[in-house]
């Protein structure tokens, strides 16, 4: 049955490979057909390879073949089928496939479709194998590859210079993070030998012999991977400027899937984290910063992608945050919600986008409820899902995590609450700013305005649906136990893959933590109802910003002109010196000065060469009497 | 005999050639760099198989009393060196057939003789011969630079070439000479021997003779100012000679040569080799960086990917070595590659500067596409050839020092940094009156650009025949080391 | 004894007349000085038991080589030309080099042992006849033998060519 | 042979050391380029006599072949170089070597 595990990948390589090179003749719809369903068929085979898996069928390794080979080092291309990597199957697949059928809605009109959905399906084929990887190597192949997916399809629309540049930023940043992932692996092979992850963490022995500093350092340049991925301070920087790319690749890469790859490598590693304080304490303060600076950020966007970004990056944060607390089943939990309703959100916004003919500032918008009754309607789930509010799927996940940093830390505990106020405020204030009040387009925008298609339309309604019912996968103890349901079954799920906290909550702490989250997204909905739909408060225009707090929000905290100035031109300048001055006069200049130094000594020496033969006869022959006075 | 053959092949033909005339030169080179493809095929078949292991030695007597023969013997990473001229070598050749130049007889004449070179720098077991091979081929590519070459001050650029490498191999013949001093003969057994028998001191000294020899011709910064301007002088095919190949006589000579014979003189006294070849790294992305014209662009980057590979080599570990055997095939082929790219974009634009194209993908879609799978292998990434081979090295570096590897490693990030700044410069936004008539590519353009990313992509997914065709050679010689 | 004499005359001619070459003005006179030079020389050879080689020396030195230089000097007209200026300087530097050359030379043969011509055990009255010369070069250097062939035929066409008039 | 009593080795090797050093002298002290070549044929007749008289010393005739093949090659290089001369001459009008000094940086 593992074996199966192999074609999950390959579906959707073969759509890539047959699009790239013989799609030029097909239809576009025969083109989004084929690369659906091949999503569609990994999607079906995850399913049984996660029913086994479901059935306690033992962790597998799948040998595809022989990879590298270097001395004692040896990696294959081979598949770990476990828990947490099939059910990262199952929503990759699951998720990918419902955003490539809302992609042939989205894209339709888009001379570059079939190119489109061809990357689309590149990058799932590398998101599958960065989860069945069996070893560090392995997971970075997928690793590194949905980063280029993701440079392509940022830039998708390659002629607007300001995509380009989105996308160079997006590769280039996680880049850096790479290179923390490239050290940490090489130092987990220096110290361990292997790099595979059943020999390091399932037979366990092998990691137990690093030495604690070593291990922080691992923990830590491991997590500098994940930074770049996940966007965490201070790599964050890409990820908003990464809404370039079409709507459906946000949704599928920059909130479901791709960011979510540095939870799953930290989760992965859960056994190298679980006892390392240091690393772990980094993760969570990194975690619980940006996601702070996530979510006030994306109080004063305008650009209804934006907002989502930002929020995509303090939801980021938050499952860091239960990470570095040690609740590795936690962040893989809130991981899965947050797909469902962040890819709902993000397609709800391609849908109001794709409505308003590409417009995506929330001040030219407002009162698309009556136009776009769907997607409305499924947004409007999707928000109340990310709040926080009982029983949708965003409710389980957070409150878990805030539960956690309750039992660890109080301070971080505290933050996690403000976090979960500002993200109920801007998700509502993006929702009354977009659906409800006065339509503040153009007129032409107004005419065009139409509800989507139901290929966008039906993945909207079964993501809405996911984010209703997501959270039951992991519904808390005290809510379980109440409704005689299987409680937790996502931590019993995922017991072998990953370590386990030990908490002992009882159930009314468990009760009350539920009652102050949701009294806090409660009051925080409210208060964005009260300004916004009540007293229709509308967003400030650029130049009407007044309040130092605000235009310090609105810039993102000038993080990208501080990294222009401390790094970017450095660099350049460093460069420039190198290439003006260094080069031509310091290094040539000494190699072609041990030119002119033989020339110059060659010219004093052929003042001897006179041309006379008297004098050349004349110092042979001293030169004889000296040799032979000499003997 | 193999081995012989493979010597003797394009060495009589570059005599038939010289002879001919110019009226069939290319389609007879073309054809000879197939046969020697199909000759290094079947050598690698029967190290592979194991059976007549003496089809791939030959060794006799040269001048006895100062114990120098002519000994060469095919071992595994002999075989992905040759393996790695032969590839390129009818990609070379046919990447020019759509060029008229002045001799095309002479031209591939001194082509063949310069491959005859190298495959015996490559194969060679004796000390001596290696060297002789080494700064043999420095002829032949002397004359095809400065004969074929259109750029101002070419002479003077390949003097400067010449002497400087020159210049350097003189330090490797000193240190030859010293190890040979208690050796008594060229055999690299021998010498190996004479050369660890050596105080850790004196293999250090010996070691700096090497190093500077072949620091030169790799090269590593600060040696490496002829490199740039030579690239740029040289006709594209003379370029890829250079960078394709030549340059790896030397990585490949720290493989051989130095990391058996001066094992505990590396170690202790070479870590200033490491340091050099890290700041490489770091100096030439640099420059990389404020290039505008694409061909030196190719010529730093091709500084840089070559300091990880030398620190790398250094480092003198198995994943270390295998990475650097994986490199040298790897950036041999995507430098030609991007030599390749340069060429079609020099014959429509006429010019190299990057700054003034942009929009090419708008044009011509599937050059922007085979152009990014290039890049990519130059960026490293996973499923190209240039992956493995990088994160080998950088596995191996680590096991020297952490410090240098995060230095070396910065090639990751600065590789991305340059590569797709002057990806972007160059195909995307909207075409400009410039880029407005790029003509689409002909055959032989795209087999040539498939042929390459074809290599790369398959060496970068299943890059297990090359390596466990090394792995064993590897092994053996870190055990005589030990 | 009286070889002894023939000795000391015949060194006495030598040296007489390659010093007479040196200081005559007129390149004839040194030609034929030097003639009579070889010609003691010769004689040398002869008391040396090297007959053929003397009758070779006088044939190639005397009656060949010599002819040619007073061919070109005849031809040339150098026989009318000025004899060029010499610095006392040129000349007392040049007297100095050459004196000590040949002192020093001479010193040291002096601080060799006395070594005798003739080695009793050794000697064969045969050894410079021309036929057995004429054996030893036909068979033990018969490949040098006809390699200097080789030579004076290069040596010709160098010859020939280089006195073409029209070679300018 | 009581013939030579008297004469020993050593008095060849004066004999030829005072031929010899006259030779350099004269190539010293003239500037015409045919006497010196004359000088030259003198110092090599000097080295032959030296030969010569080591050849009737250890009664090997490898001297003597030497000794005939200095005399070939003495033959060849006049007969090239008067050719040389000749053209030199033809040209430059001179045979003195203080004119004939061009072959210099």
């Amino acid at each position: 049955m593992e074996k199966l595990v192999t074609l999950v990948p390959l579906f959707p390589l073969a759509g890539f490979l047959y699009i790239i090179f013989f799609g030029k003749g097909f239809s576009k719809g025969f083109i989004g057909t084929l690369a659906s369903s091949t999503i569609l068929l990994s999607f079906i085979v995850s399913v049984l390879v996660f029913t086994t898996q479901m059935h306690g069928a033992h962790p597998a390794v799948v040998k595809v073949f022989d990879w590298i080979t270097a001395g004692s080092f040896k990696v294959d291309f081979s598949f770990l089928v476990d828990p947490l990597s099939s059910i990262y199957l199952l929503f990759i697949t699951g998720v990918g496939f419902l955003i490539h059928v809302y992609s042939t809605g989205y894209m339709h009109d888009d001379e570059g479709f079939s190119r489109f959905m061809a990357y689309l399906n590149l990058f799932v084929f590398f998101m599958l194998i960065l989860v069945l990887g069996d070893s560090y190597v392995t997971m970075f192949v997928g690793w590194e590859g949905v980063g280029v997916c993701s440079f392509m399809l940022i830039g998708f629309w390659y002629k607007d210079m300001k995509n380009n540049d989105a996308a160079k930023k997006a590769f280039i940043v996680n880049r850096i993070g790479d290179l923390g992932l490239i050290i940490g692996m090489c130092l987990l092979f220096a110290y361990t030998g292997t790099l595979k992850f059943d020999d390091l963490f399932i037979s366990g022995s092998d990691i137990s012999g690093i030495p604690g500093g070593v291990a922080t350092a691992i923990g830590i340049s491991l997590f500098i991977g994940a930074m770049g991925k996940s966007a965490q301070i201070p790599l964050h920087t890409w990820l908003p400027d990464a809404m370039a790319g079409p709507t459906p690749v946000s949704a599928l890469i920059h909130a479901a899937t791709m960011v979510t790859a540095g939870i799953y490598m930290v989760a992965r590693s859960s056994e190298l984290y679980a006892f390392n304080e240091v690393a772990s304490q980094v993760i969570v303060w990194a975690g619980i910063l940006t996601s702070i600076l996530g979510a006030t950020i994306a109080l004063t966007q305008n650009d209804i992608k934006k907002v989502l970004a930002y929020s995509t990056v303090s939801q980021l944060g938050l499952m860091f945050v239960a990470l570095g607390m040690g609740a590795y089943s936690t962040a893989v939990f809130h991981v899965i919600t947050h797909a469902f309703f962040k890819a709902l959100l993000f397609l709800g916004s391609g849908s109001v986008i794709h409505g308003m003919g590409g417009e995506q500032d929330i001040r030219r918008m407002g009162g698309l409820k009556k136009h776009m009754p769907v997607t409305h309607l499924t947004f409007l789930i999707g928000t109340i899902a990310i709040a926080g509010v009982f029983p949708f799927a965003g409710f389980f996940s957070k409150d878990q995590i805030v539960a956690v940093a309750f039992e660890e830390n109080k301070i971080v505990f505290i933050l996690s609450l403000i976090v979960s106020a500002c993200t109920a405020f801007y998700m509502f204030r993006l929702y009354f700013l977009t659906f409800h009040g006065k339509f503040r387009g153009t007129h032409e925008q107004e005419h065009h305005l139409h509800e989507s298609p139901k290929s966008m339309t039906i993945p909207l309604v079964i993501l809405a649906a996911l984010s209703v019912v997501g959270g039951f996968i992991g519904l808390p103890h005290a809510v379980g136990e109440e409704m005689g349901m299987h409680w937790h079954w996502l931590d019993h799920f995922l017991q072998d893959a990953v370590v386990m906290p030990s908490m002992h909550m009882t159930m009314g702490t468990e009760l009350l933590l539920m009652v102050i989250a949701t009294v806090v997204a409660l009051s925080s909905i409210a208060y964005a109802w009260s300004i916004y739909k009540k007293r229709g408060v509308l967003a400030d225009e650029d130049k009407d910003m007044k309040s130092s707090a605000q235009k310090l929000l609105y810039n993102k905290y000038w993080i990208d002109e501080i990294y222009d100035t401390i790094i970017r031109k450095p660099v350049d300048r460093i460069s420039d010196f190198f290439g003006k001055f260094m080069e031509p006069k310091l290094i040539d200049g000494l190699v072609e000065g041990t030119g002119s130094l033989t020339k110059a000594t060659g010219g004093i020496f052929r003042m001897l060469q006179s041309g006379s033969l008297s004098l050349y006869i004349f110092v042979f022959i001293i030169g004889l009497i000296a040799i032979l006075l000499s003997l | 005999m193999l081995t012989l053959l493979l010597i003797a092949i394009p060495l009589f033909m570059a005599g038939a050639i010289f002879v001919m005339g110019s009226k069939s030169a290319r389609q007879l080179a073309l054809i000879t760099g197939v046969v020697e493809l199909l000759v290094t095929f079947a050598a690698i078949w029967v190290e592979k198989s194991g059976n007549n292991p003496e089809l791939l030695t030959f060794n006799k007597q040269w001048i006895g009393p100062l114990g120098i023969s002519y000994a060469f013997s095919l071992d595994g990473i002999s075989l992905v060196m040759v393996l790695l001229t032969t590839l390129l070598l009818p990609v070379i050749i046919y990447s020019s057939f759509n060029k008229t130049f002045r001799n095309p007889h002479v031209f591939y004449g001194l082509m063949l003789l310069m491959i005859a070179s190298m495959i015996g720098a490559f194969t060679t077991s004796d000390g001596l011969m290696f060297y002789i091979f080494y700064e043999f081929a420095l002829i032949p590519i002397y004359f095809m630079i400065l004969i074929w070459s259109h750029a101002e001050g070419r002479a003077r650029i390949t003097l400067k070439f010449f002497l400087y490498t020159l210049f350097g191999s003189l330090f490797m013949l000193v240190s030859l000479l010293y190890v040979y001093q208690h050796s008594h003969s060229f055999a690299l057994e021998d010498l190996y021997a004479a050369g660890q028998a050596l105080s850790a001191y004196e293999q250090g000294w010996v070691f700096a003779g090497f190093f500077i020899a072949f620091a030169v011709k790799i090269p590593v910064f600060p040696f490496h100012t002829w490199q740039p301007a030579t690239y740029n002088a040289a006709p594209t095919a003379g370029a890829m000679l250079l960078a394709g190949i030549m340059l790896k006589m030397a990585s490949y000579g720290l493989i051989r040569l130095v990391l058996p014979m001066l094992p505990e003189g590396v170690a202790e006294y070479g870590t200033w080799a490491l340091v050099l070849a890290s700041v490489s790294v770091l100096y030439a992305s640099g420059m990389a960086i404020v290039q505008k014209k694409f061909k030196l662009l190719i010529a730093y980057s091709s500084i840089a990917h070559l300091g990880v590979l030398t620190a790398g080599i250094l480092s003198g570990n198995a994943q270390g070595i295998q990475g650097g055997v994986m490199e040298m095939l790897s950036h041999g082929i995507i430098t030609v590659g991007l030599f390749v790219v340069y060429d079609i974009i020099e014959s429509r634009m006429s010019h190299d500067e990057m700054h003034r194209m942009g929009g090419i993908r708008e044009v011509n879609p599937q050059f922007a596409f085979l152009f990014f799978v290039i890049v990519m292998g130059s960026v490293a990434l996973p499923m190209t050839s240039g992956f493995v081979g990088e994160f080998l090295l950088l596995l191996g570096l680590n096991q020297y020092s952490t410090a240098l590897t995060i230095v070396a490693g910065l090639t990751v990030v600065l590789g991305a940094v340059y590569m797709l700044r002057s990806f972007q410069a160059m195909m995307l936004g909207t075409s400009n009156a410039h880029t407005q008539h790029f003509a689409p590519l002909n055959q032989q353009e795209k087999t040539l650009l498939y042929i390459i990313v074809a290599m790369i992509v398959i060496l970068g997914v299943y890059p297990d025949p090359i390596l466990s065709l090394s792995n064993p050679s590897v092994e053996t010689l870190l055990q005589g080391i030990h | 004894m009286l070889s002894e004499y023939i000795f000391w005359f015949l060194s006495f001619v030598a040296v007489f007349s390659a010093a007479g070459m040196i200081f005559s003005k007129n390149p004839v006179y040194s030609v034929l000085s030097l003639i009579v030079t070889f010609f003691a020389v010769a004689g040398h050879y002869f008391l040396l038991g090297a007959q053929f080689l003397a009758a070779v020396h006088i044939i190639v030195y005397a009656g060949a080589i010599m002819v040619l230089f007073l061919y070109v000097i005849m031809m040339l007209n150098l026989n009318e030309l000025e004899e060029e200026k010499k610095s006392l300087y040129t000349k007392a530097l040049s007297f100095f080099a050459g004196g000590v050359l040949m002192l020093v030379l001479i010193a040291v043969v002096r601080r060799t042992e006395e070594l005798q011509l003739i080695q009793p055990a050794v000697y064969n009255a045969d050894l410079g006849l021309t036929q057995h010369l004429g054996k030893v070069l036909y068979k033990e250097f018969l490949v040098p033998f006809e390699l200097a062939s080789v030579l004076f035929l290069s040596a010709m066409v160098g010859a020939v060519y280089l006195s073409k008039k029209d070679l300018a | 042979m009581q013939l030579f009593h008297n004469i020993t080795v050593n008095h060849y090797l004066v004999l030829s050391a005072v031929l010899f050093g006259l030779g350099a002298f004269g190539v010293l002290f003239r500037r015409n380029a045919i006497i010196m070549f004359m000088c030259i044929e003198l110092m090599l007749n000097a080295v032959n006599l030296t030969l010569v008289a080591f050849s009737k010393m250890w009664n090997h005739t490898d001297g003597q072949v030497f000794v005939f093949f200095i005399m070939v090659v003495a033959a060849a290089e006049v007969a090239v170089g008067l050719a040389i001369l000749m053209m030199l001459y033809r040209n430059l009008h001179t045979t003195d070597t203080n004119v004939l000094n061009k072959l210099k940086f």
